[in-house]
């Protein structure tokens, strides 16, 4: 499973530009949102303040992705939407993650009943599509950027559940649990100093693939509304409101669905890179 | 695998060789006639309430009038005449009018109609809640109702009862809590049309298109020779497909709510021109008025004050001399009793805001305003950005939030839910002032969208049941203008524009009714008569 | 009894336990959220009685689990209540739409197998050599880039700047659809023996299909790969390649099928991607589907039509699950044969 | 005398980055027709890439660097590796440490044994191929060759997966047979029946073998010379009898005293490491490389 030492791993990973290229993508786009303030052209821009002069202008020296609909620079609406698009990837993470591993390791290490409710549990959430069941959710709550967040959270948890249970029935079998359980260490001791140290790369590389695959599913929630509202800036619904000048204001859509390849794409790359650095199991 | 992922591949390539030539549609029609509307289309005219239904409505059955065209009042349609006697109006139905079906036209359709309608108790039911207080056939051809009370707008709102063929509907029922009458057909008349107008349904698929064909046993006011021989309406086409298909000369007639930037796009490219049909729709930003700080009127009145007229339709605008909106300077919008056509437009003054504003009792820095828009309609996220960043120069925290229309029609119902701010757009059922402002601002209605800003104000309802029971025009339309005027002082609403729908026509599609003077008729959705509309090519 | 035959009894007792969780699970987050169905479900004008008298009909006024016993018994009368938005029983409109998603669905499914199973059999074969290289960069460019995404870049390239295909729909306009028997396009086409109707139908499934595809047809490339290279180093190729079989055979056999084994698993949860991408594809190219419907719905609050949808959709991903079981089970023939091993 | 493989000085290293990592250390040796031919060392040593150079597919991989002379059944690898590809499975065939692992488990038996006996593009008819199967399968002395061929390999035992894999390597009557540590994951005795039918066998047939292990109790039985390797380099080469009655070299002498150790099988302790293991070749009397006896 994690066969690799670190630097082993490092050295690996080194060695393929793909994934060199997906790191300097994820550092590009996470330096964007965090010095938006700084970098973006119109900052003001960001809320509901446009410029009902320049509305729907093509890209030009000052507007260099052009302007939207009530006259607002799409660039820094982007870096803007950069910002949020990490900000929401991470807080649904930080959830879903630590959730789902404590659950996995549950339902792995202990077993009997609990591993038959967890994985059941788990088998009925994995059962609905996650672009679906978080539609369903937002169906019957109002469309907000904390609900989206929640519905995507709900979803999320199941994947990290079923990663890390498979993780711990290998490793459970492995002689170095085995020894710590011969000599009588505790439950919480072995799931969490033994078994849980084992399965950080893969939890670690499929943190990373997801950060992508988050930004992705909240900007479909955005792209079909059921996220986050405006003024705020989001990527998805920028695609959705842009799609309808299509063709003849085609910056609307373009530029913010480039931006959300970008930024997918690069923390696919880099969680591509650490799979195979890791040879780790996702 | 390898033989399956050349089959693929064949038979993509076969599919594509063979399928380019297919691509120009294969009119089985002469003149067909293609256009949509971006909500779902109802064709039960008991159920249907918004634009598209009543499109529907009057093209697949005729009620017994209709409104004047050029002018308010209305004119005779199914009825040839009527008479009104007291509380009794009596009318005779047209000589040898018979529905799609071959079934001739009776008093007792009319009846069945009626009962039907209110029965059902949706849709335009609620024109004649509790003001009808018998019907009957006097005989085959004549129908008589005896009201409850004096109802000025009971004439105008009979535009809104559609006339169904009851033997062809009685034969189709299904089970149902109506006893003898089953399910009033509930079920079959939301699948196919029963009327008499000049056109029938072939197809409906309530998220698809409505295919309607021309009724052979139509004899109604007459259809032009170039009518279209099979309409298609559409639903729910975004606003860029509609673009390309009006490009590619396989679309005709565009929906009312296409973005500005949109119809100015299509009208530059030549193979598209057009139309306007204004009248009757007021849009309203409608302001809570029970809930603080709202329920002060110097709070509302510096908000009126503050809304920027001149970008609102600065963003209306569509080409130099067309915009999806015109002024409007008081609750009425033009051609209904008691606009009043003589008063200035308003315009924005920051000045008298913020006096208004010092007036108020609350701090606006205490109270965020919340402000919605129908997420349906995206023109509309302008507006309450706009709005969002005028306010916010007063010194308020304004928050804006896309609300989807079904979640309005819930939220509204309790003052306490309801945002502080949303702009509706509020048609005229009828050619009747009272179908619009009755159901907005008197106290006894239920709180529904339309009385989103839940006035409760004696002088209002005053006026409002007088112009009810009051029948001589002179004196109706002094008291609208009355009505109108304490409306302004009051602002339950900021009236911000009058809606203007504008349609991009194809090139070789006319619509007389839109398009040639006086040909109009007033009332939202009446003129888009199919059996009026050329295809001249 | 046959070991695939008891293995797949075993799936389907599961899937349906799993398929009764996801009706519990999405029967309460419906009851659970703010509002009164009744009220919704008669909109705006609704009298106080009427609203009273729906609650007592529809048993709003009973206890939860209560509520979930008449909903499953009104569920296995087929009744999933009467949608809002189209008025119209929400089975009904679920037996309309469901045929035209599930027709674009399985012809996307088809193009991610004909064409992502053979784009990662290539890139492990010529794995770290340039097929390899510009085999990964497709497929990852399609696997981060959202249908939707594709949906309008397809739609603005390929029908508005070079007209080549339709716009939207499933049939131009002016042809009619062909007798229901399938509810399939181009499967009833055929069946009627109309030809240009069938074609028409496949032409209007194209661009759909392609940007339904795309991510689906890079993740199975991705998996095929990965799957493959790890075939790569098992002993069984080691001899394949000392005994001389042909570099292609191996590709093509010797390390295909062993490989295909761990991909189909997951291409099962591929297709229910797919399910939820024709969310966003059927919006863009205005394909007349449940999920166009699952979107109109959900905008509506159409408490008793997202049940309906989500329910359905759960149950197609559980039957394409079966099937995928199936077919493994068909393929590996340590499942197939289990027992005779065991007399062995 | 004719080798069906030739080695001399040869070289092998790996690159990887900037980095080379040498194998081998220019080893010669070579394998008579007919003869039985063992190379010892431990795991790492560098004899099963010897054996992967002989079948010609390391050098053509990328980051392979070599030099010297590698000639087996006539071809010369080093400068021409890809000559072996239609030899392989034909002329050269090779026996692998667990035979259950090396047929592909979604394949019958009988649709391997089909591709080997058409591999290097020969062609076999269906029924002739199978026909040939079951003559191939009955000489290794299974049971109900008919039945095996219509199974997968993981109905069968270890054993009879050794067994066949024997009559597959033996079917086209191959001049050189590589058995790289053949049957080293079975049982014991079973290991030992099957290599002493392979033995039988490849006597019976005049094949060569070249034996690649670590276990000196089967050298001892079934070679007719060894080849000591350590760490890419060949430090001792006799006649078995010679070897096992007299070793020489240091290494040799370690390996052999803890060969109690590694009867069995079993990946082999390392002996000690000692600066003497580096001592030079050394060759026992009549035993040197072709070329040297010519030159």
């Amino acid at each position: 499973m994690s066969a690799k030492s670190s630097s082993v791993a490092w050295t690996e990973f080194r060695s393929n530009p793909i994934s060199i290229l997906g790191l300097i993508l994820v550092v590009f786009c996470i330096a964007l949102a965090l010095f938006a303030d700084v970098i973006t052209p119109y900052p003001e821009h960001v809320g509901p303040i446009g410029d009902f002069t320049a509305i729907n202008q093509a890209p030009s020296a000052a507007h260099w992705f052009g302007t939207d609909t009530i006259g607002r620079d799409l660039l820094t609406r982007i870096i803007y939407g950069f910002r949020l698009s990490l900000l929401m990837a991470v807080l649904v993470l930080s959830i879903s993650m630590p959730v789902g591993v404590i659950l996995g390791l549950l339902a792995g290490y202990l077993g009997g009943w609990v591993e038959f409710v967890l994985m059941r549990l788990t088998d009925i959430f994995l059962a609905i599509p996650p672009l679906v069941l978080a539609m369903a959710i937002m169906g019957f709550l109002p469309a907000t950027l904390t609900n989206a967040m929640l519905a995507v959270t709900v979803m999320w948890w199941p994947w990290y559940t079923r990663l890390v249970y498979n993780v711990v029935r290998s490793e459970a079998r492995e002689g170095y649990v085995l020894a710590a359980e011969v000599i009588g260490a505790s439950s919480p001791h072995v799931m969490f100093r033994e078994i849980l140290p084992n399965c950080a790369p893969a939890v670690l590389t499929k943190l990373t693939l997801d950060i992508g695959f988050v930004v992705l599913m909240v900007s479909s929630l955005s792209f079909l509304g059921l996220g986050v509202q405006p003024p705020t800036p989001d990527l998805g619904s920028m695609v959705a409101d842009g799609a309808k000048y299509m063709p003849d204001a085609w910056w609307l859509s373009i530029f913010p669905a480039l931006a959300i390849m970008v930024l997918v794409l690069g923390f696919n790359l880099l969680g591509d890179g650490l799979r195979e650095a890791f040879d780790a199991e996702v | 695998m390898k033989t399956m992922t050349r089959l693929g591949l064949l038979a993509c390539s076969t599919a594509m060789l063979l399928a380019a030539p297919l691509a120009a549609p294969l009119l089985a029609q002469e003149r067909p006639l293609r256009l949509d509307e971006a909500a779902v289309g109802e064709i039960d005219p008991a159920k249907g309430a918004d634009y598209a239904d009543t499109v529907l409505g009057v093209n697949l059955y005729e009620a017994l009038v209709y409104p004047k065209q050029g002018a308010a009042g209305v004119q005779p349609w199914l009825a040839s005449d009527w008479t009104i006697d007291g509380l009794t109006y009596t009318f005779t139905i047209r000589d040898g009018a018979t529905f799609a079906s071959g079934n001739r036209v009776t008093a007792d359709d009319v009846i069945y109609s009626f009962n039907r309608l209110m029965a059902l108790g949706q849709g335009p039911s609620s024109l004649f809640e509790g003001r009808v207080d018998s019907i009957e056939a006097v005989d085959d051809s004549t129908v008589a109702f005896t009201l409850t009370e004096a109802f000025a707008p009971f004439l105008a709102a009979l535009v809104q009862l559609s006339v169904v063929d009851s033997k062809l509907a009685m034969e189709n029922q299904g089970e149902g809590e109506f006893g003898e009458f089953g399910d009033y057909a509930s079920a079959w008349l939301s699948s196919a049309s029963a009327g008499s107008g000049a056109y029938m349904t072939q197809a409906h698929d309530p998220q698809v298109e409505t295919v309607m064909v021309p009724n052979p046993n139509y004899n109604g006011a007459a259809m032009d020779p170039l009518a279209p021989d099979e309409v298609t309406y559409r639903y729910s086409l975004e606003a860029s497909t509609v673009r390309a298909l009006m490009g590619r000369g396989e679309h005709d007639i565009s929906s009312l709510w296409l973005p500005p930037e949109v119809l100015k796009a299509m009208a530059a490219d030549g193979t598209v021109h057009l139309a306007a049909e204004p009248g009757g729709t007021g849009e309203y930003i409608m302001l809570n008025t029970q809930r603080p700080p709202l329920d002060d009127v110097h709070c509302r009145l510096a908000l009126t004050s503050a809304y920027d007229y001149a970008t609102t339709l600065q963003l209306l605008a569509v080409t130099d001399d067309m915009a999806q909106g015109i002024p409007m300077n008081g609750a009425l919008p033009k051609g209904l009793y008691g606009a009043d056509l003589d008063r200035p437009m308003p315009s924005q003054d920051m000045e008298k805001a913020r006096e208004e504003l010092a007036a108020c009792q609350y701090d606006p820095k205490d109270y965020p305003l919340d402000i919605a828009w129908i997420a349906e309609v995206p023109a509309r996220e302008r507006l309450a950005l706009l709005m969002q960043a005028t306010f916010t120069q007063l010194g308020m925290d304004v928050k804006v939030t896309r609300t989807p229309w079904a979640l309005i029609t819930q939220q509204v119902t309790e003052p306490d839910t309801a945002p502080h701010a949303i702009e509706i757009a509020v048609s005229a059922r009828t050619p009747d002032p009272d179908s619009l402002v009755y159901n907005m601002y008197s106290s006894t209605v239920p709180h529904t969208w339309m009385s989103a800003s839940y006035l409760a104000d004696d002088e209002v309802d005053g006026y409002l049941e007088a112009g009810r029971t009051e029948t001589d025009p002179e004196t109706r339309a002094q008291i609208y203008r009355d009505l109108n005027a304490r409306l302004r002082d009051l602002a339950p609403a900021i009236y911000a524009y009058e809606f203007t729908g504008v349609y991009g026509i194809r090139n070789g599609i006319e619509v007389p009714n839109l398009e040639e003077e006086g040909k109009l008729y007033p009332t939202s959705g009446f003129s888009m008569l199919f059996k009026d509309i050329r295809v001249t090519d | 009894m046959s070991p695939v035959l008891r293995l797949l009894l075993q799936r389907l007792a599961i899937s349906v336990l799993v398929l009764i969780g996801v009706s519990i699970l999405i029967f309460f987050i419906a009851r659970i959220v703010p509002g009164d169905p009744a009220r919704i479900a008669l909109g705006p004008n609704a009298s106080q009685a009427q609203i009273d008298a729906l609650r007592e009909a529809r048993h709003l006024n009973d206890p939860i689990v209560v509520q979930y016993g008449w909903f499953i018994r009104d569920l296995l009368h087929g009744d999933l209540g009467t949608s809002l938005y189209t008025k119209r029983p929400v089975a009904q409109d679920v037996a309309t739409y469901f045929p035209a998603t599930l027709e674009l669905v399985l012809y996307a499914g088809a193009m991610m197998i004909l064409l992502g199973l053979p784009l990662g059999r290539l890139a492990a074969r010529f794995q770290r050599r340039w097929p390899d290289h510009v085999a990964r960069l497709l497929s990852v460019i399609a696997v981060c880039t959202p249908a939707f995404v594709w949906g309008v870049i397809l739609q603005l390239t390929f029908a508005y700047i070079w007209p080549i295909f339709p716009l939207e729909g499933r049939l131009s306009n002016g042809i009619d659809a062909p007798p229901l028997i399938t509810g399939f396009y181009t499967i009833d086409a055929l069946l009627n023996g109309q030809i240009s109707t069938f074609f028409n139908a496949v032409y209007h499934l194209i661009l759909p299909a392609t940007a339904l595809a795309l991510s689906g047809i890079g993740q199975t490339a991705r998996l095929t790969r990965s799957s493959m290279i790890e075939t790569y180093r098992r002993p069984f190729i080691g001899m394949s390649r000392a005994y001389g079989f042909r570099e292609d055979r191996i590709s093509r056999r010797f390390a295909f099928w062993p490989s295909l084994i761990p991909t189909l698993t997951i291409l099962g949860l591929d297709f229910a991607t797919m399910l939820a991408n024709a969310f966003l594809v059927e919006r863009v190219f205005v394909w007349p589907g449940l999920s166009r419907y699952g979107v109109e719905v959900i905008m509506r609050k159409d408490l008793d039509a997202i049940v309906g949808v989500v329910l359905v959709i759960a149950a197609m991903f559980l039957i394409t699950n079966l099937v995928v079981d199936l077919i493994v089970s068909i393929i590996n023939p340590r499942i197939r044969l289990a027992e005779r091993k065991a007399k062995a | 005398m004719t080798s069906v493989l030739k080695i001399r000085d040869l070289t092998l290293g790996f690159r990887k980055g900037r980095q080379t990592a040498q194998v081998l250390h220019g080893i010669s040796m070579h394998v008579n027709a007919g003869e039985k031919v063992a190379l010892v060392g431990e795991s790492g040593s560098g004899k099963s890439v010897t054996a992967q150079l002989a079948l010609g597919r390391l050098q053509q991989e990328r980051g392979t660097l070599t030099s010297g002379e590698i000639e087996v059944v006539g071809h010369d690898l080093i400068r021409h590796p890809e000559a072996m590809a239609p030899e392989r499975g034909h002329r050269v065939t090779m026996i692998f440490q667990d035979p259950t692992s090396a047929l592909n488990p979604v394949f019958r038996i009988g649709e391997i044994f089909t591709e080997v006996l058409r591999s290097g593009g020969r062609k076999v008819t269906a029924a002739e191929a199978r026909d040939r199967a079951l003559k191939a399968l009955a000489e290794v002395h299974i049971p109900d060759p008919a039945r095996a061929l219509d199974s997968y390999p993981f109905q069968l035992s270890g054993g009879m997966n050794q067994r066949v894999m024997i009559a597959m390597a033996l079917a086209n009557e191959p001049e050189l047979l590589l058995a790289d540590e053949p049957g080293t994951a079975l049982d014991v005795t079973v290991q030992a029946q099957t290599l002493r039918l392979m033995d039988d066998l490849v006597t019976e047939k005049g094949t060569s073998v070249l034996f690649i292990s670590h276990n000196l109790s089967v050298v001892r039985e079934f070679a007719d010379r060894v080849y000591v390797i350590y760490r890419g380099n060949i430090v001792e080469h006799g006649r078995t009898d010679q070897l096992f009655a007299n070793p020489r070299h240091p290494y040799t002498r370690a390996l052999l005293s803890a060969a109690p150790k590694l009867i069995g099988g079993g990946l082999p302790d390392l002996p000690e490491h000692s600066d003497a293991f580096r001592d030079p070749l050394i060759v026992h009397p009549g035993c040197g490389e072709p070329h040297e006896v010519s030159a």
